[in-house]
This record gives structure tokens, C-alpha cells and sequence, in this order.
């Protein structure tokens, strides 16, 4: 590897002579490829997740996390195929789409003209399937160790194939969110606060787990048991951010497309350094020590925060998109065990809150317009608070919703799984 | 009915509760005095020594127990004395929680692999 | 991220002009970063299999079964550059291969001609590498805690030497049964049904572990230690699938290959959804409770179902393939158990059996011919159990193949490895 | 998958017609994307150390080398973007670049010309600067469980921000060793043994971990408390190292360039696997028992030993260079314990040790001469220890350097971090 | 023979076989009664409460250990009936499996860090 | 030398320090001779069988503790040579390191669930 560079030194702009120079089908393989590429990162976040969570729940707990994380991906799968995608972006009429692209025939996949940006179907259905994954893993491990586990997969149902795709039908799928100009580059709102919205929903109905906050307001910390899988889940959440960052640039087939991209990488990562060294340094001064767990959440708090974002021209923006981020959910964690909300992995405050604050970020430093940056926040939570919280309500009057006190004691791993996760473990 | 008069016995059992990293010097202790055995097990105490407090995630919480480990010598009650004397020079480091030696009567003891009894199964 | 899909209007079909679209060097780049990038995924499922088989082992055995896949994967990367590539792909007779292209120069990796579907040699070669070392890592798993390292490790060189690569020069290298017309696109028989049935075969001559089956015909289950290092093994195997498929379409130089590589992907996902959701659900209707580690075995079994025909048209058809794959495999577990043969993992039930229905499958669902599948399945039975059967006769009969009573109660860790997996937890 | 090869048939050769066959901008893409694809590889060998260090200490200082592995790589992140690739590649004098390109903009990312080589300059930092990382994760894991967290982080930001881009200058960016001919293809001096030199300075300066050497000459071993981890982390690693050689062929955008890349690809495994072979045996041999925690290193020594010249054109050859690095690898480990330096991961064995015969290896059997090969390893050491040493003795007379014995004996979890890593586990 | 300057038996131990999720409730109990130290190790019991089938990958299997903590407490034997109360009140709920209290007689007991004897010993 | 012929004490508690791979043939022994209750702990123990010498990364150190396993068996006085009997037959295998059973006096017993005392609770 040699690498002598001719730095800073204005040549040729490319711009110009790009659309001459990569073949239609060329680019058609590259934005397919780009798409496949990225979307197998992000399936890897699906395990990021469930070894972040298995990380932060307790033993007797673990294997029914697992469980919920495997089965939540697999339900968006099939769910996204029968009604998600087509609800969401097919027919479009700005509040929601239709299902007459369910089922869709591979026959047709190469028919998007290769002209202008062409790429796979699949490869584009795959990839936005994997981002709905990502917002049901979001609830999962803030309502851990006591929701139970069938109504956990029937609400991934729900949300996977319903509320997900509505409100992507309004950005992404060309609603009256994106008409209006709401810019969300890779989903900052779109899946990671609208997951934080269901878990901060789903939360609520809950209740925290039993004996987290006395009735003198004592907060009862409940360590995770494991902090090398909650360490390798955020590495590997970082890792398929690259991908989820990244191939949302949605095309590869030029040069101007291939650096914008690589810039969107650069940001990703500095932003997540960001949002890591801030929560080191800041829980060193609030705690005077410094805590693992709040630093693994900094990481994801930076991710999100520069997901609707990445594409700033200015690293160094980036980086403070990204730090702010990791600032605001190393305060946001006390401040909802304050109010009492038991969220078992910080997701509520790694993902909402700095949701939140990356899309007004764009709004900010960015493209982006505040006020509508805020009608897309705000359209997220009226959207997705009451869908969530009904469909809670409604498994909780008829099968159940919580665990019952004996099972949340003993763990929901005997109760409800043949299996414990560490059977020799004492 | 609280009380055992019979005093024809000739075996103790030493429990002594000390810091886990002791144990090391209290194996070569005790083998420094010729007494070739004895069971650790693994524990948690709560003394004089309280715990603390810590903080995780921002919420403070008390740790009330400390590790401790647990050991058990059965010796002859000949050399209690010196087991306690051996044991509490071995773990002592002057600091609260050293923790606590206490000595039970033993009415028999078993050899499992010889079947031998009383004084003889742990010579 | 803004996605406006114009979505099922036919426009100009790309495959005419496809050829004349992509230069003969930009699809050598393409063709050779697929083996590279899809032989890179599947590198990493060694890592899958050999967390998903110390999850399901005893902490005892850890250390030994991390060491005998690290150790399998490395053989086999050695055996298949001595002797096994040559074996399969070099002067094929139709019955097996010579050694005329062993230790081949790479002066050579260029001259495959680019005007039609060029790649590089070597990571044509990369990519067939990782594929060998997978069937190994299946005899591993069902034969772990009873085998001995050394043996294991040498078998895994016969394994990896010779019999893969004969079964394999008689389909993919061009043999009988290629000419017959056997269709097995990425290797459920060629790769998971030849490790299945010398991981049976291995199982059988082995027997069981002491004390799993009582002599009341009672079965007393070994659970295994750590689930989450079986979830994380489960989920890296299914990341690295979207190589083993996906990369298994050979080209990636035209927007067709491109299409249809994403469609292999898409159809891989959404089997091994199918999978899961079946062994949730029957596990649940079986056993009143879900069993995780079922659920983790349906995955797999979804996956090398999908594996001979992930080129279907039809992603629902998929899915009903990877779901009768779990079902099956759901089904074959606690009959294996019954049958007293004793598969640690449950390789068998995933790999061989779902692996045997997925080809059939292609018979059924796909191009292939129904009796023609049926001969590929039955001569890779009748190749690799007699010779992997004569093979550990040969080892039991001089080194000895299973371990001592002693070592099986006090751990092969203990016994053949100098290294306890976690000396310091009880 | 069908696979016939006309094997070894000598056709047309492209090297004639390759620049005119794939258009300058699609050769930027192909560009582009090795550097993302290679540095998000790259970018997940910091899980890989992360797992391997986590893996190899003991519980009670687990957390604490989390917390030190993703703090180096946001803090590389970071120095690296502020000053670091500017010292390294800007206006490089033959000694040391400038700070003139720091905060560059990404407007300009476009301008590298496109008709030879182009690439987006994005692309290329994030290539370099995951690079960066790797050499200050080689320091983490020797000198763990003593090191205080805080003054590590900080000599983090020095090794990133000054000695690595210092010596990277003479390089790669370069300077007078570049000048020389010196040949190091993806940094087995420039990355491993520089990080190796301030891991050995580190060693030295901190002492051995209490316990660990009697002052009879007798070695304690500590063993590491978790060999799934320290397993996950080397295959990552592994997985990650085709990033990292392979992508240091730093092009695509031709057939001669992604055959080069292919080879490097074949290479890199192959002497990994030479690595583990030779260590598995040499342990057996040495010991009368296979030592796991070797065979991982002999893995790692492997690895490292190729990335110097990972173009040779004979496999074979590969293969030894893997297999001698493995072999002195594990000679190397008891010889630093008798030396007394605790090497607490076999970082100074498997980077220092095989880094120095990886870059000799190219004076041998490649293209390099081997005095200068030999100029270039004594200047990274009489760069690297000097300056580290200073900034370590200023620590540890400043702010200190090394924890408390009470910390020590308690772990530094407790002492430095809120967050035990194994709370429940006894 | 090992004679005891304290041989009227001052001291007893109490052990205490209880449900693990009761330790903490026994800790606070004992507080409240003034008794300030105990030692907890982690056990698995088997009694009248017979375990359960469970079924694993299809195959049924009984367990038949349960997880229990086991408490020793060291006290004045003037203390042994209000210990003996104070812990019973603290864990039972009424269920099988709730656990067994014993007693048995201590002849000497010493605190480490100050060699102090006897009753002093566990003030 | 165990005869106690005293008989105002009606229980003991007999104290098996064996083999961890034996614990599920003690339980199965137990039941078969009607003891149905018993507490187990893991521990690790030191005795005549010395551990062993160990290699890591080429450097040795020896063993000191081998896991054991520690049962506790509360029995009525009566029944103190069956179980004893019963015990050592169950677990022993002739071989260096088979354990030690030792009994001690017990001078009350509560079910904490009922509180029945003395033999009562044990019954
Ligand atoms: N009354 C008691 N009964 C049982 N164990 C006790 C008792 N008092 C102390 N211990 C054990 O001894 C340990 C040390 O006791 P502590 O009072 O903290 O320090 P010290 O022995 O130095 O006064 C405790 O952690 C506990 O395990
Ligand atoms: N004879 C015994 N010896 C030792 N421990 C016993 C004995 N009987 C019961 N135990 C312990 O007490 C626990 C509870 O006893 P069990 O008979 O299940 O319920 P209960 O005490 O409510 O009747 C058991 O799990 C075991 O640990
Ligand atoms: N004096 C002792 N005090 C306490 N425990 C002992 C004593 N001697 C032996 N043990 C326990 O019994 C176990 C077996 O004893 P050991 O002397 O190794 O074999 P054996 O009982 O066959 O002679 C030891 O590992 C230890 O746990």
C-alpha cells in the first residue's frame, strides 16, 4: 500500500462528464450491488440489537430476548413482504399506499429503466425491508424482561406491516411529508424515532420491572449481566450503520454518487466517535466514574443523531451532530428513570431523543427546514403513540400483555422458554 | 434441649470467613503447619463492613454484600489453637471485614475411599 | 433517503442490450469482487458455526470445540489448495478431477478470457475454499464433546482433501451428475447433505454422549451453556448466507446477474423467516412452550432449504420452502433422539434433512427434474457415508476416535487443550 | 452454482487493454467502494480486538477493556481527522507532512482526477483512518489490567495524532523510507509493529500485573476468563484482515487490479491458516496438549506476517510466511514471560514479533530488499519506543499511569468504571 | 482436646435454607432486630418441593434441584428464638419450598482483624 | 470413635464433601433409603489429592483445588449410620479425593413454612 497523495489540488470536476461516463447497466449493477451491500449490514443490526439487549437484561431473561430478536426480524420479513412495502411505498396517495404491490412478481424486477438510476427491485425491497426490521428492534429491548413474549411478536406484526409503513409512506414513499419537504436522509425519525415512539409507548403501558423505583422514589438500578454482548451488539450496530448510513445515498452509479456516499460513511463514523467520547467525558463528570453502559449508548445516541444528516459537507459538524447526540441521551437516561420509565437499554434516550435532535439537526446545519424538520417529529409521535398505544391496550385485555409477578421473578427464560440461556452458569 | 454435655469429642470444624484473595495464603499457611485439607466455597457476606454505594446509570444504589469465601477445616481439637492462630496470621491485614473464624464439635468423621472413621479420616 | 418507486411499469427490458452495456473488463471487476465479497461472508459462517457450537455445548467442551473449528476452517484452506480444487475442478473425468492443478500460478489469474463472464482465478478459487470448509464445520457440531481433537482434525483433512471435492466434481465440476441434469444452485446436498451425512455417519460410529440416552429408552438432554453465543452463531450464519446464495448466481457483469443475485438474496431472507416462524409456532404447539434453541435450528434449516433454489420467482414459494425446512427440522430432532443418534447441535435435522428436502424442492417448485434430484440426494449419501464410515473405522481402529469415560466426564478441555473456556466462572 | 473452469488455458491477456475497457469514472467508483467496503472490514477489527482483550483478561477488569477499545477508536477517529492524516500525508517533507489539509472540505472530495486511479478522497481517510485504529488497539490489549483508563485514552490520542502518522509519513505518505524502496504492502511494520513497539514500551514501563512473576523465577499464569470471546474476536479479526490487505491494493477499477486483490484475498487466508496449523502443532509438540489461547495467536501471527507482502504470486509461499509467523509467535510467548514483560494478549508476539519477520519475509521471497526492509524496522522502533516512552513516563509522573494495588487486586471495573461486565455471574 | 475458655457455649449458629429472591428481605429483617452480620452462599435444594419437568429440544427431563440461599448467621445464644422469628417471619410465604432453620452450637468464635473472642466476637 | 449415646438430641446434620459428578447418584440414594431432603453447594477442596500441574501459553502452575461438591443432609439421630452407609456406597469409587462425610450435632430444626420444629421439620 503506497499511497502519495496529489491533496487539495482542483483537477477536473467530474460532474460534468459523469452521466457519459458509467453505463446505464453499469450503474444499474453498482446502485443494485450498493443496495444488496448495504442491506446485508443492516441485517446484521438485527444481531447487534439482540446481543446489545441480551447484554442488558439479566440471566433468567436472556434467551427470551434472544428469542423475541430472531422472531421480530423474521415476522418484519414476511411482513413487510405481504403488506409493509406495497402499503408503503406503492400508490402512494400521500397518507398511505395500497396492496396491489403485495406478492410481487420477480419477472418484473429488471423493469425499471436503466436509464436514469436503475436498479433491482429486490435488491431495493430487501434493503428497505431491513430498515423496518430496525424499528421494531428498537421496542424490544426498551419493554424487556417483562412483556411477554406472543404479544411482543403480534405488536412486531402490527408494527412491521402497519404503523411503520404508514409513516414511511409519508416520507419515504412520497407523502405529504416529503412534499412538504421534510428531509430525512436515513431515517433519524423515520425508523429510529418512530421505534423510540413505540417503545416509549410501549413502556408506559407497561410499567417498569418490579422493584426498579421504590414507592419512596429510590431508584433501584438493575445492572445488565453481560456487558461484552452489549458491546459487541453496539459494535456491530455501528458497523451496519456504514451500511444503513451509507446505502441510503440509494445510488452508486456515478462518481458524484460514489463520493457522497463515502462522505456519508466518514460522517457516520465521526459522529459516532462523537457521540462515544461525550458520554465518556460527561458521565466522568457527572458520576465520577465512567460508566460502560451510558458510553455504549453514546455510540448509538451519535448514529442516530447524524441519520438524518449525513451527508453535511462538514465533518467536523458531524462530529458535534454526533456528540450532542451522545450528550443529550447520557442525560436523558436519569431523566426518565426520574419519571419512571424503565427502559431496559436506553433506547427510548439513544434512540427518540436523538432522533429528535438529528432531525431538527438538519434543520439546523443542514438542508433542511426547522418548522417542517418539527411537523415531521411531532407527525412521527401523533402517528405512532395512539396506533401503538391501542394496539397495546387491545393485547393487554385479551391475551395479556405483562407477565404476571411469579414469572417476571423467577424470569421469563422458565416461564416461557424451554430454554435457559446459561443453564450451568450458577 | 439446647444442650450437648458430651464432651468425649475429638474432632473440630474450623469456619473461617475471609477475603477471597486469601485464600491462597491460607492453603499455604495451613500447609506450612501440616494440615493437608480443607473446602472452600464461594460467598457473600454482610459485617460491620457495609457494602457501598455505587452508581450505574446515573441511579445510585448500596451493595450490601461482599464477596467472601468460606473455608472449612476439619482438625483434630488438638490443634484447634494453632489453626486459629495459623488461619488469623495467614488472612489478617488489620482492615474491618478480615471476617470471623468459628469452631464447631465434630462427632465423626468418614473417610469415603477407606471407609475410615473418627480422627483417622483426616490424618 | 427519498424513494419514489415507479413501480411495475414495464419499460424496456434490459436483456438485449445488457452484453453491449457492460464492458468485458467492468464485468471482470464486477465477477471478481462478487467471489470476493461473497467469499469473505462465508468465511465468516466459520465464526457462525463455531459460536452456535459452543452455545450448545457444555463449558467443559468449550475450548475444544472453538479449537476444532478454527482448526477445520485452516485445514480446509490448506487441503483444498493442495489437492481438493484440483480434485473438483480440473480436468474433470465426469467421476472425479486430477491434481494437475494444484499449486497453480498466479502469473495464470488473469488469462480466463473477459469477453464472456471473466473472473479472477484466485477469487474463483476463494470463493469454492469457504464453501469446502463449510461441510466440515457441520461434522463438528453433531460430533462434538465426545470426539477426539486430533482425529477430528484429521478427518477434517480427509474431509476437505477428498470426499468433498469428488461429490463436488460430479456436479458443480461438470461430472455425471451435472450432465444428468442435477440442479443444486448454492450446495443443500452438494455442501449441507455432504457434511450431513458424515456428520451422521460420525454420530452413528461415535455413539452417544454418556448419559444422554438411559437404558429405558429414557433421554436425559444436555443443555447447552450459552445461548447467546448460539443466537450470535445463528445470525452470523445467516449474514453470511447472503454470500453462499447470493455469490453462488457466479456473475455480477450484467444488470440480469445483478437482478437475479438480488432476488437470491431476497429469496434466502425470506426463507429463513419461514423457517423461524415455523419452529416458533410448532415448538409451541408441541411443547406448550417456544424452545429457542429450535427456533435457532429452524433458521438454519430455512436457509439450506432455500439453498438449492434460491432462484425461484416466487418469494412467497420461498418462504413456504425455508418453513417446511424448520418444520421438518422441528420434526427430525426429538425422532434423531428417539433413533438414539446423538447430534449435539441438531446439524443433522438442519443441514442433512432440510437439505435433502430443499433439493427435492427444486424438483418440485423449480427447473429441476423430481427423479434427477433424487439421484444427486442418494449418491451423495451413498459416496460420503461409506467413506467417511471406512475412514473412521480407520482412526477408531489406531489413534482411537472417542475420548476416555474419564475425559468425557471431567471435559475435553481439561484432557487435550491446555486452555479451560472460562476458568474463572463456576 | 455450475462451475467449469477452462483451467489454465492461456487466452488473450488484459493487461494491453485494461485502461481502455473500463471507463475512468467507473473505475472511480470501483475505487471508491474498495475503500468503504475494505474500511468498514477494517473498522470491525475494533470489535475483534475489543472480543480477543475481552476474552484474555479477567472478569473483574472486563469492563474496563471494553471501555478502552471503543474509546481508542473514537478518539483515532477523531485525531485522526484533526491532525493525524494531515501529519501523514499533506505536503509530506520526507519527515512528517503538515497540518495544512486538516478540516479539508468535502467539496473538493471530487478532485482527484479521474483518468488514472481516481477516487473519492472521503473514501481514502476513512481507509487510512481505520488503519490508524488498528495500531493503538494492538497497545490496549498488552497492557491491560493495569493501565489506568483515563492516561491510556490520552496516549491513545498521541499514538493516533502524532507517532503513527509520524512514521506513516515516512512511508506511506512518502517520506524518506518510501524514498528508500522500503516495502510494506498493508503495514506489517507501519500498523503492527509500530502499534507492537508501544505495546512492548507500554509493558515495560507499567511492570508485570501483580501476582504474575514470583521473585523466584516462577511464572503464575493468569488465564483469560472467556475463550468464546477471545475466539469471536480473532475470526473478526480474520474476517476484517481481507479489508485490510485487500483494500491496500487501494484500486478495482481494472481487471488487473481486482485479480491483484483476489491473490492478496488467497494469500491472506491462506497464511492464517499456515498460522493456526503450525501453532496447533508447535503446542502439541511443546507441550504435549494443544494451547487454544496459541492457536488464536498463531492465527493473528499469521496474518500479520503476510500483510507486508500479501502479493506475492505463490500461495505456497503464503503459506510459509503464515506458518513461520505462528511458529514465532509461540516460541515468542514464553521467552517475553521469562523476560518478565506481561504481555497480557500476546500482542508483542503476534504484531512486534511476526510484523518484523512479515517485513524481512518481503526482503526474502519478494520484492523488496532486505537491508532496507531491515532500515525500515529499526526506524519504527527507534521512532516508536522513544516517543511513547517519553509520553508514558510523563503520565505516570503526571496524572500516573498504572492503578493502586487495591485496584488492581479488586479490579479495575469496580475502581474506574460503574459497571461491573458480569454483574450476576459469580 | 480442645477446651474452650468459652465452653459454657455462648454462641450458636443459625442456618437458614431459604428462596435466593429472600436474602435481601432477611437482611433488612435482621437489621432491624439488631443483628448485624451474616454470610450468604448460593445453593441448590431438594425436599418435598420435587422440582419439575421440563422439556428441552423434545425431550422431557426432570430437574430436581432447586436454586437456595444459604444463610449462616452467627448469634448470642440468648438471640437464637428471636433470630429463629425474625427470619421465619422475613421468608416464608406460606408455600412449600419456603426452607429450614437449624441450630447447632458453637464453641468458640474469633474476629480476625482484632482477635477478640467468643461473644465479643460477633458484637 | 462415634457412639453418642446421648439421646436428648434427636438430629443431625451430616455433611458430605464428594465428587461434583456424584451428586445426582447421592440424591437418587438418599430417595432410595426415604431421606428426601437435601442442600447442595459447590465448592472446591484440598486434601491429599493434590491437583495437578497445568500448562497456559507454555508456562506451568500448578492446581491446588479440585471441584467438589457439598451436600448437607439433616437426619434424625436414628438414621445417621444409614445415611452415612448409604452416602459412602453412593459416591464412592475407590480413588484419591472420594471426600469426607463429617456429622455434627443439631439442636433444634424449624420448617420455616410451617414452623414445626425439632425432628417434626424434617419428617
Ligand atoms: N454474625 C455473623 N454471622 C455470620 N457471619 C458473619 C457475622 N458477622 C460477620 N460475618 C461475616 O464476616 C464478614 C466480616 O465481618 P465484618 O463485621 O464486616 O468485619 P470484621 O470481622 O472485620 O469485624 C462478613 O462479611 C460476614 O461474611
Ligand atoms: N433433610 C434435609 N437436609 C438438608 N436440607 C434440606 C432437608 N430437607 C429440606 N432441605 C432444604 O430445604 C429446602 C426446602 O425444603 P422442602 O422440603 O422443599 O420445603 P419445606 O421446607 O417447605 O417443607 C430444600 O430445597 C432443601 O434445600
Ligand atoms: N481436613 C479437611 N478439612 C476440610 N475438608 C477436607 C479435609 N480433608 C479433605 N477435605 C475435603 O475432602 C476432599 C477429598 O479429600 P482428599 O484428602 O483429597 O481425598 P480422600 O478423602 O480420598 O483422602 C478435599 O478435596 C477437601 O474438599
Amino acid at each position: 500500500m503506497k499511497k502519495i497523495l496529489t491533496f487539495l489540488i482542483p483537477t477536473l470536476l467530474l460532474s460534468g462528464v459523469a452521466s457519459a461516463e458509467v453505463s446505464a447497466e453499469t450503474a444499474f449493477v453498482f446502485n443494485t450491488f450498493l443496495f444488496v451491500f448495504s442491506g446485508v449490514l443492516v441485517m446484521f443490526m438485527a444481531l447487534g440489537f439482540s446481543m446489545l439487549e441480551a447484554g442488558f437484561v439479566r440471566k433468567k431473561n436472556t434467551s427470551a430476548i434472544l428469542l423475541k430478536n430472531i422472531a421480530l426480524y423474521s415476522v418484519a420479513g414476511i411482513m413487510f413482504y405481504l403488506i409493509g412495502y406495497s402499503l408503503m411505498y406503492v400508490d402512494v396517495s400521500g397518507w398511505i399506499g395500497s396492496l396491489s404491490g403485495a406478492f410481487y412478481d420477480t419477472a418484473d424486477d429488471l423493469t425499471v429503466a436503466t436509464e436514469e438510476g436503475g436498479y433491482s427491485l429486490a435488491s431495493d425491497w430487501f434493503f428497505q425491508m431491513v430498515f423496518c426490521a430496525t424499528a421494531i428492534s428498537i421496542v424490544s429491548g426498551a419493554c424487556a424482561e417483562r412483556i411477554k413474549v406472543w404479544p411482543f411478536i403480534i405488536f412486531a406484526a402490527f408494527m412491521t406491516g402497519i404503523i411503520y409503513p404508514i409513516y414511511g409512506s409519508w416520507t419515504w414513499g412520497g407523502g405529504w411529508l416529503t412534499e412538504m419537504g421534510f428531509s430525512d436522509f436515513a431515517g433519524s425519525t423515520i425508523v429510529h424515532s418512530v421505534g423510540g415512539w413505540a417503545a416509549l409507548t410501549g413502556c408506559l403501558i407497561l410499567g417498569p420491572r418490579a422493584g426498579k423505583y421504590g414507592s419512596d422514589g429510590k431508584i433501584t438500578p438493575i445492572a445488565g449481566a453481560n456487558m461484552p454482548l452489549a458491546c459487541l451488539g453496539t459494535f456491530i450496530l455501528w458497523f451496519g450503520w456504514f451500511g444503513f448510513n451509507g446505502g441510503s445515498q440509494l445510488a452508486l452509479g456515478s462518481a458524484a454518487d460514489a463520493s457522497a456516499m463515502s462522505i456519508v460513511v466518514v460522517n457516520t463514523n465521526i459522529a459516532a466517535c462523537g457521540g462515544v467520547v461525550a458520554a465518556i467525558i460527561l458521565s466522568q463528570l457527572m458520576y465520577k466514574k465512567i460508566d460502560l453502559s451510558i458510553a455504549l449508548n453514546g455510540a448509538i445516541a451519535g448514529l442516530v443523531a447524524i441519520t438524518a444528516g449525513p451527508d453535511l459537507s462538514n465533518h467536523f459538524l458531524s462530529m458535534i451532530v454526533g456528540a450532542i447526540g451522545g450528550i443529550l441521551c447520557t442525560i436523558a437516561i436519569p431523566m426518565l428513570d426520574k419519571m419512571k420509565i424503565d427502559d431496559v437499554v436506553g433506547a427510548i434516550s439513544a434512540h427518540l431523543v436523538a432522533g429528535i435532535w438529528g432531525t431538527l439537526a438538519v434543520g439546523i446545519f443542514g438542508s433542511g427546514d426547522f418548522l417542517v424538520q418539527l411537523i415531521g417529529i411531532v407527525a412521527a409521535g401523533v402517528l405512532v403513540v395512539p396506533l401503538s398505544g391501542v394496539f397495546f391496550y387491545i393485547l393487554k385485555g385479551t391475551i395479556g400483555l405483562r407477565v404476571s409477578e411469579e414469572t417476571e421473578a423467577s424470569g421469563l427464560d422458565k416461564a416461557e422458554l424451554t430454554t435457559e440461556a446459561y443453564p450451568e452458569f450458577k | 434441649m439446647y444442650y450437648s454435655k458430651y464432651r468425649e469429642v475429638f474432632m473440630k470444624l474450623i469456619t473461617a470467613i475471609i477475603k477471597p484473595d486469601k485464600v491462597e495464603a491460607l492453603r499455604q499457611a495451613l500447609t506450612g503447619v501440616d494440615i493437608q485439607g480443607l473446602t472452600i466455597v464461594e460467598a457473600k457476606g454482610y459485617g460491620r463492613q457495609k457494602g457501598h454505594t455505587e452508581l450505574y446509570r446515573g441511579a445510585e444504589y448500596e451493595v450490601h454484600f461482599l464477596p467472601k469465601s468460606r473455608a472449612e477445616i476439619l482438625v483434630d481439637s488438638a490443634d484447634v489453637e494453632k489453626v486459629i492462630t495459623t488461619v488469623s496470621e495467614a488472612v489478617k491485614s488489620g482492615k474491618i471485614g478480615d471476617g470471623k473464624i468459628f469452631v464447631t464439635e465434630v462427632q465423626d468423621v468418614v473417610r469415603i475411599r477407606t471407609g475410615e472413621r473418627g480422627a483417622e479420616a483426616i490424618k
